[in-house]
């Protein structure tokens, strides 16, 4: 007996520390009202509550920055997806620059530019930036970026626009596209549009493509763990703040924001949002947030059974209720979403009705399209792990009171991509992030490119987005993109869910990053200052 | 000696070559390639197919691996499809990381395994046995990514003792150390009990006890360097799990090593990548293996003088000597 | 017999030991008294099972405890209580005063320490020689057991049964002790190299004056290397006297049965007369003699009450209840040399 | 000085021990180590619950039933365990997820069991070239770390219960051809193996019906401990995001789902991962009670 009352007692002690040491003593988990519904009250679509910095403060001179995503390559025209882009704002110089305050387009190292027909455009350069190995970037340099960009793996977008780009001087350059289009400036400011060092990469592709002539330049890098950039003390404009600036790849949020508390590093990106009440209860700690144009959407494979049935989207699109995905998953950091533009995209409708949730009207669709408590709609959902995945069980339980089944099907990232890419899918849930140009959204509506996971091809539809796209008349243009949210949503195409809210987490005193609505943020500017 | 070493060296090659077989073509089956990572979603289709040209993914699977496997016969072990560095250079990054992590694990597996084996096995059959073989139970019945999570929340948040992530100096290397090598303990210990239990009950510790050789010296190294002998063995077949834990501690804790390489690789379909990386993952083990059976036959000299007058060919017998008391 | 004499080496008064297992208790040696003088050798014979290895390490302290429990009894080796003797001077004791040979050499050394620094151990701990001192002498000691010097560097393994014991021997008398308890020594080896042991160990004990306990059931043995001998049978001493009182006059009907079992070398044609029956199970002795079952005379005496060993004549006492008549005698059978 | 437990030789006088069968040998040993005991209980518990928790839990509401207003509460009297981020019942999902955990310990092993030891009898009852090919084959696949191979294999195949299951079978199987292999060697020169080639039996019927037999008691210890590591195994694929789809609550998936609210809500980790561990650890001590049992040279 004595042997057995040993082994509970051991269990039992065991069990209690694992309990004590987990439950935390800051917020009693008791007093948290389940949804949290806090409207971003001041932290709307501004830069975050920047602290100005005021004459000559002591900066903190290493900042480290812990991210989820890791960096595997210094190409700029290589890799586009966020964290890339952190590095890329900071090594590499736009032609044009776009300030997320005014909503306007800002001279970078272009100082003019101008076009007659939206099809050739000229531009003048600055003549005193420097690359970081000391050669001074000329035309040549843009030259030679562009006419590489068609076959690289992100830059080649911009690159097929683009007919020929001609050197009038070293300072002038003209570019010829094949067909016209106003959003060209715009492409301009992306950092598919860095412009990178000829000699450096035609001597050394791999080496080479790191030489940029922004504010920051890469001392040392071990892909997959971290990448250290260095102070440009000769950089043309405003010089950064801080000495050192390290990206390190944290894959584990929980870990990541722990490693912020403990004080490991400065700044924590997309902090999960259960821990965004704790951040902005500990002091010592600031929440900036953004309101990011990454749209969370449900898209339904046009091309196929069952969704070829316009009832059917339409069923889904009155059948999900957006506003409990918010709350749930998101904890009510989103922002209801009406259609596949940006807020702040050219063009945006912001009347475009919503889909209201509505049970009953979803029934009514479903039973037009013959289904019924007897004959039940059945159809699989891809997803992949995390967020997604959350809202697909959410969506789940909520279709199941109208009475349809819905399976799960569960892809890592990439075989979510290749199957929703071939339309093996019935339906999936994806995210776009959508820039400020009105052109962006034809990747999601018009056939042809990978985003477009509904395989939605209506000749309408692209027939306007084309004469948008080449028409300079403002309000026309406007028009033909306000049209389009209309058929959109007339004919179910997709149901747009939300738009989430991006946050860092940052040690207090920190202030110089320039939030994007599409997550490109620079943060050339960064500083902390010492408290 | 030699000649066995040099047989199981041999024989190490067909195994690395099944074992790149064996992943490559795993690996084909999953959906999804590397294009389909590394395109970004406004990509065109013309974009892809230009892609997986460029990477040699539309070529039939078996001419790519017979593509890559005349590469990695003269040790190329070819570029990854993600950040195009060559496969060794982000694996000899990475290696000495997950080698410090493995190392510092056994250490703890081993500093907590054998003396609560010891202990327990003196104890034989009391409550005070039950108690500990149920500790160094308790150590494998953990999911080890919650010990992790649990760890990091307690010694680094709340006290603030360790740092919680990131491999930077000593003090990082605690507390993944401790995740993985508890997950060892449970086999460890028991094998250290049983072996000593073996032990205990053989006669020369009788006669050393005649010789009027004190019972703490009787234990420590008459006992022991015996009991040592399947303890060897065990912590052999042990390595495996070390990579297979550190696959999970390193994306806990940050640990920039091969098992998060794998893991990531993995995810991006990067084949040459995990290909490369495991390949040089199970040479590394089967080399570390073969040394633990040297120094098997280092400890036990009726192990040594079997290799020495036996033919190399005999090495299965000597296998079979070993207990595979796994 | 009691008083402390200083040529008495060992002295053994009512010792018993049990074996208390779970289920049952295993009475393994049950109150035998002994006494040994300098230099004199005893023979301790019995079938197996009847305790004499209990009692040598009984002797050693060195009954496995649990499960073995020594109840009562006082053993004096060269003037020392064993039995409350505290842990250190015990230790001090073994190997230096008494030291032990064990049965099966197979396993009695240790596998993986060489043969040399195994005996060199207890010259150091004893002797409090150098490592290097320790090592000399250790590869003496091989000389005087007849294995060559070059051969101290290698393992048990590569030793034969018989020279394995040879190390067995050279590890117990390393520190030369005054008493040597030789469990079966050659039992487990084949008879050509059963003889060289024994020389040896005649040879070692003339030159030392080394009092030996020799432990066998072999009566050849006994015969030629003792001067006492002690009969057990159940963990009891039923006969002991001097070699030629216990050979040649032979009292207890369970000795002169061993005697009996032996085949006769002159008489081939003599029946053999083995004794019917087995050894008592130890974990349930009978009531009175525990030989009754199988003596032939056996009375209703015999099976109710335990004979006391008694003193028929000089040394030679005997316990068995037929000799409190006076004109019992056993019939014997002829005697061999 | 054997003491002689055997055979009674004095029948009339001592009380005759009643021989046991061979397994009751070993279930009269196994009874008394407690450990084993407990284990053993336990694993009983569990195994009733995972039969019948269709009986008193109904799938869609109890378990993957989704109300938001009871979402993230801790224990309470109406919720013993706390409800996780959908507002389901932690404790009726755990006590349905003993199905899921079990079913792929158990199924994995059972995979493993079946290719493992028919190859590893192979092996070791015919030696020879077949004998180094099956060997050089297991050396192939254990030599890549268990965790890896499943993960490439669960990748691959895409993520299900009995792609799940699969992969941690296909894992175990080198274990499995060691053991047997080892123990058929030791077997094989048994007399009675003789005996029965010797009267003509056919290869495959030796090996199955003489041989195994008499392997059991590896095998069996084997089989309780790969269950365990399986569980586990299954819990740490579910961390690195290949687990069983959702919504069915294996308790790596609730556990790996749950590793988001560790700080505030530490209970949804506490209970699935006390779940893992009190059945892992069950399931070894019983192991441990077998290996103890089945070995006839540790007598107690």
């Amino acid at each position: 007996m004595k042997r057995f009352l040993s082994l509970v007692l051991c269990l039992l002690m065991f069990a209690g520390m694992l309990a004590g040491c987990s439950s935390n003593t800051d917020t009693d988990p008791s007093t948290d009202d389940g949804t949290t519904t806090t409207t971003p009250d001041n932290e709307n679509n501004s830069t975050g509550d920047e602290t100005t910095p005021s004459g000559e403060e002591n900066y903190k001179k290493d900042i480290i920055f812990g991210l989820g995503g890791k960096i595997v390559a210094l190409d700029p025209q290589a890799n586009s997806n966020t964290q890339h882009n952190y590095y890329f704002r900071m090594v590499f110089d736009t032609p044009l620059d776009f300030n997320n305050e005014t909503q306007e387009l800002e001279p970078n190292i272009v100082t003019e530019w101008s076009t007659e027909d939206a099809v050739t455009y000229s531009f003048t350069l600055r003549d005193d930036v420097y690359f970081h190995n000391g050669e001074q970037l000329t035309a040549d340099d843009v030259k030679f970026s562009y006419d590489r960009a068609p076959d690289t793996d992100s830059a080649s977008t911009l690159g097929d626009l683009i007919k020929e780009t001609r050197v009038i001087d070293d300072f002038h350059f003209e570019i010829e596209l094949h067909s016209a289009n106003v959003d060209l400036p715009y492409l301009l400011t992306l950092p598919t549009a860095s412009i990178i060092n000829r000699e450096a990469v035609t001597e050394n592709e791999l080496e080479g493509t790191g030489i940029g002539s922004g504010p920051w330049m890469v001392d040392s890098y071990e892909f997959g763990d971290y990448m250290k950039l260095v102070r440009n003390d000769n950089f043309w404009g405003e010089k950064a703040k801080a000495e050192t600036f390290t990206l390190r790849y944290m894959p584990e949020t929980s870990a990541r924001l722990i490693s912020l508390e403990t004080g490991e590093i400065d700044i924590c990106a997309d902090p999960d949002p259960l821990d965004l009440e704790r951040v902005r209860g500990t002091d010592g700690l600031e929440l900036q947030s953004y309101v990011g144009t990454s749209i969370t959407y449900f898209a339904m494979n046009y091309k196929k059974e069952p969704f070829n049935d316009q009832n059917l989207r339409l069923a889904m699109a009155y059948g999900i209720n957006a506003q409990e995905l918010i709350d749930v998953v998101r904890l009510g950091e989103a922002q209801p979403c009406l259609s596949l533009w940006g807020w702040n995209q050219y063009g945006y409708n912001g009347g475009t009705t919503p889909y209201e949730y509505d049970p009953e009207k979803a029934k009514e669709y479903l039973a037009a399209a013959g289904y019924s408590e007897s004959n039940p709609f059945s159809f699989k959902l891809s997803v992949s792990a995390g967020e997604r995945k959350s809202c697909g069980e959410l969506i789940q339980a909520q279709l199941k009171e109208i009475g349809v089944n819905v399976e799960i099907v569960e892809f890592d990232t990439a075989g979510l991509s290749t199957s929703t890419t071939n339309g093996e899918h019935e339906a999936c849930l994806y995210g776009c992030g959508m820039n400020i140009f009105g052109d962006d959204s034809r990747r999601l509506i018009c056939p042809g490119t990978g985003v477009n996971k509904s395989h939605y091809d209506n000749p309408e539809v692209n027939e306007l987005m084309d004469l948008a796209v080449a028409e300079l008349d403002d309000t026309k243009r406007t028009e033909y993109y306000h049209e389009v949210q209309q058929i959109l949503h007339d004919d179910g195409a997709y149901v747009p869910l939300y738009f989430a809210n991006g946050f860092f987490a940052v040690k207090e005193g920190t202030g110089g990053i320039d939030y994007y609505p599409t997550s490109h943020h620079d943060m050339s500017n960064v500083y902390i200052i010492e408290q | 000696m030699y000649r066995y070493v040099l047989k199981r060296l041999v024989l190490l090659i067909p195994v690395l070559l099944g074992v790149s077989f064996l992943v490559y073509f795993i690996l084909d089956l999953a959906p999804g390639d590397a294009v389909d990572v590394l395109a970004p979603d406004d990509a065109t289709q013309e974009d892809r197919e230009r892609m997986r040209e460029e990477l040699g993914l539309n070529r039939p699977l078996v001419i790519r691996y017979l593509d890559y496997m005349s590469d990695l016969v003269r040790g190329d072990m070819g570029e990854s499809y993600l950040s195009g560095q060559p496969v060794w250079d982000s694996f000899i990054e990475k290696a000495p990381n997950t080698l410090l992590l493995g190392f510092a694990s056994l250490v703890v597996s081993v500093g907590l395994s054998l003396p609560l084996g010891i202990y327990s096995a003196n104890r034989h059959g009391t409550w005070k046995d039950n108690v500990s073989m149920v500790l160094a139970l308790l150590g494998l019945s953990i999911p080890n990514f919650w010990l992790g999570l649990l760890l990091m929340l307690l010694f680094a948040l709340r006290l603030g003792w360790l740092p919680s992530g990131g491999a930077d100096g000593f003090a990082s290397l605690i507390l993944p150390a401790i995740t993985i090598g508890t997950g060892m303990m449970a086999t460890l210990t028991r094998t250290t009990r049983s072996s000593m239990l073996d032990v205990i009950r053989q006669d020369y510790l009788r006669t050393a006890r005649a010789k009027g050789v004190s019972e703490r010296v009787v234990i420590r190294k008459h006992a022991l360097k015996n009991a040592l002998i399947p303890i060897i063995t065990i912590i052999g077949t042990q390595l495996g799990g070390i990579l297979g834990g550190a696959v999970l501690t390193e994306s806990v804790f940050s640990w920039p090593g091969v098992g998060r390489l794998i893991v990531d690789s993995l995810n991006s379909r990067d084949t040459p990548m995990v290909t490369g990386a495991i390949i040089m993952t199970t040479m590394f083990f089967s080399v570390v293996l073969l040394l633990v059976d040297l120094l098997y036959a280092f400890v036990d000299p009726r192990i040594k003088a079997q290799y020495a007058t036996k033919k190399g060919g005999k090495s299965n017998d000597n296998k079979q000597k070993q207990k595979a008391s796994a | 017999m009691n008083g402390v004499n200083d040529d008495i080496v060992l002295q053994v008064e009512d010792l018993t030991v049990y074996y208390e297992l779970e289920e049952e208790t295993v009475k393994a040696v049950n109150h035998i008294s002994f006494s040994l003088k300098r230099g004199e050798t005893i023979g301790l014979v019995g079938e197996t099972g009847a305790g004499k290895t209990t009692t040598a390490l009984a002797l050693l302290r060195l009954v496995p405890d649990p499960p073995g429990v020594i109840k009562s009894g006082k053993i004096t080796v060269c003037g020392n209580d064993m039995l409350s003797l505290p842990v250190q001077k015990l230790e001090s004791i073994r190997g230096k005063d008494i030291s032990m040979i064990f049965q099966d050499p197979m396993t009695s050394l240790n596998p993986v320490f060489k043969v040399v620094d195994q005996i060199a151990e207890s010259l150091e701990i004893h002797e409090k020689l150098s490592k290097t001192e320790a090592h000399e002498k250790a590869l003496d000691m091989l000389e005087t057991v007849g294995i060559s010097r070059s051969r101290g560097g290698e393992y048990p393994h590569q030793f034969s049964g018989g020279m394995k014991q040879r190390v067995g021997i050279a590890i117990a008398l390393a520190c030369s002790p005054q008493l040597l308890i030789a469990d079966e020594p050659t039992t487990a080896l084949d008879v050509t190299i059963q003889a060289q042991v024994l020389d040896l160990i005649k040879d070692l004990k003339d030159k030392n004056g080394t009092s030996v306990i020799m432990i066998t059931h072999d009566l050849g043995i006994v015969a030629e290397i003792c001067d006492q001998v002690a009969v057990m049978y159940a963990g009891h001493i039923v006969e002991h006297g001097s070699l030629d009182e216990v050979f040649n006059h032979t009292l207890h009907p369970y000795t002169e049965g061993l005697f009996n079992s032996l085949p006769n070398i002159n008489d081939r044609k003599s029946e053999l007369k083995p004794i019917p029956g087995l050894m008592p199970d130890p974990t349930n002795l009978p009531e009175g003699c525990a030989f009754a079952p199988r003596c032939e005379y056996a009375t209703e005496a015999c099976k109710t009450t335990q004979p006391e060993l008694r003193t028929v004549g000089g040394t030679h006492k005997v316990a068995c209840l037929r000799y409190d008549e006076t004109d019992f005698h056993i019939n014997r059978g002829k005697k061999h040399g | 000085m054997t003491t002689s437990k055997s055979k009674k030789q004095a029948p009339d006088t001592a009380p005759v021990k009643k021989q046991r069968g061979q397994w009751a040998e070993v279930w009269h040993r196994l009874k008394k180590n407690k450990g084993a005991m407990v284990g053993l209980t336990i694993v009983v518990i569990l195994i009733f619950i995972a039969l019948f928790s269709d009986v008193f839990l109904d799938y869609d509401t109890d378990v993957i039933g989704v109300n938001t207003a009871e979402r993230l509460q801790p224990p309470s009297a109406k919720h013993i365990m706390g409800t996780d981020e959908y507002g389901r019942d932690i404790f009726c999902r755990i006590l349905y997820g003993t199905k899921y955990s079990l079913s792929v310990g158990v199924v994995a092993v059972i995979i493993a069991l079946l290719i493992g030891v028919t190859l590893g009898a192979v092996a070791g009852y015919a030696g020879g070239p077949t004998e180094e090919v099956i060997m050089r084959f297991t050396d192939i696949f254990s030599s890549v770390p268990n965790m890896l191979m499943a993960l490439v294999v669960v990748a691959a195949l895409g993520q299900s219960m009995f792609n799940l299951m699969l992969a941690i079978g296909i894992t175990s199987v080198p274990q499995f051809v060691r053991i047997t292999r080892a123990a058929v060697l030791t077997v094989k020169t048994q007399e009675y193996v003789e005996a029965a080639r010797a009267i003509g039996l056919r290869n495959y019927r030796i090996i199955f019906s003489h041989i195994l037999p008499n392997c059991l008691s590896p095998i069996i210890v084997q089989t309780t401990l790969r269950v365990a590591s399986a569980i586990i195994s299954a819990s740490s694929l579910s961390f690195l995001g290949l687990g069983i789809p959702a919504p069915d609550p294996e308790w790596g998936a609730m556990l790996s789902a749950g590793r988001r609210f560790i700080r505030d809500y530490s209970y949804m980790t506490l209970f699935p991962g006390l779940a893992i561990m009190i059945t892992v650890l069950a399931l070894n001590l019983v192991g441990d009670g077998l290996r103890d049992a089945l070995d006839p040279r540790l007598k107690d």
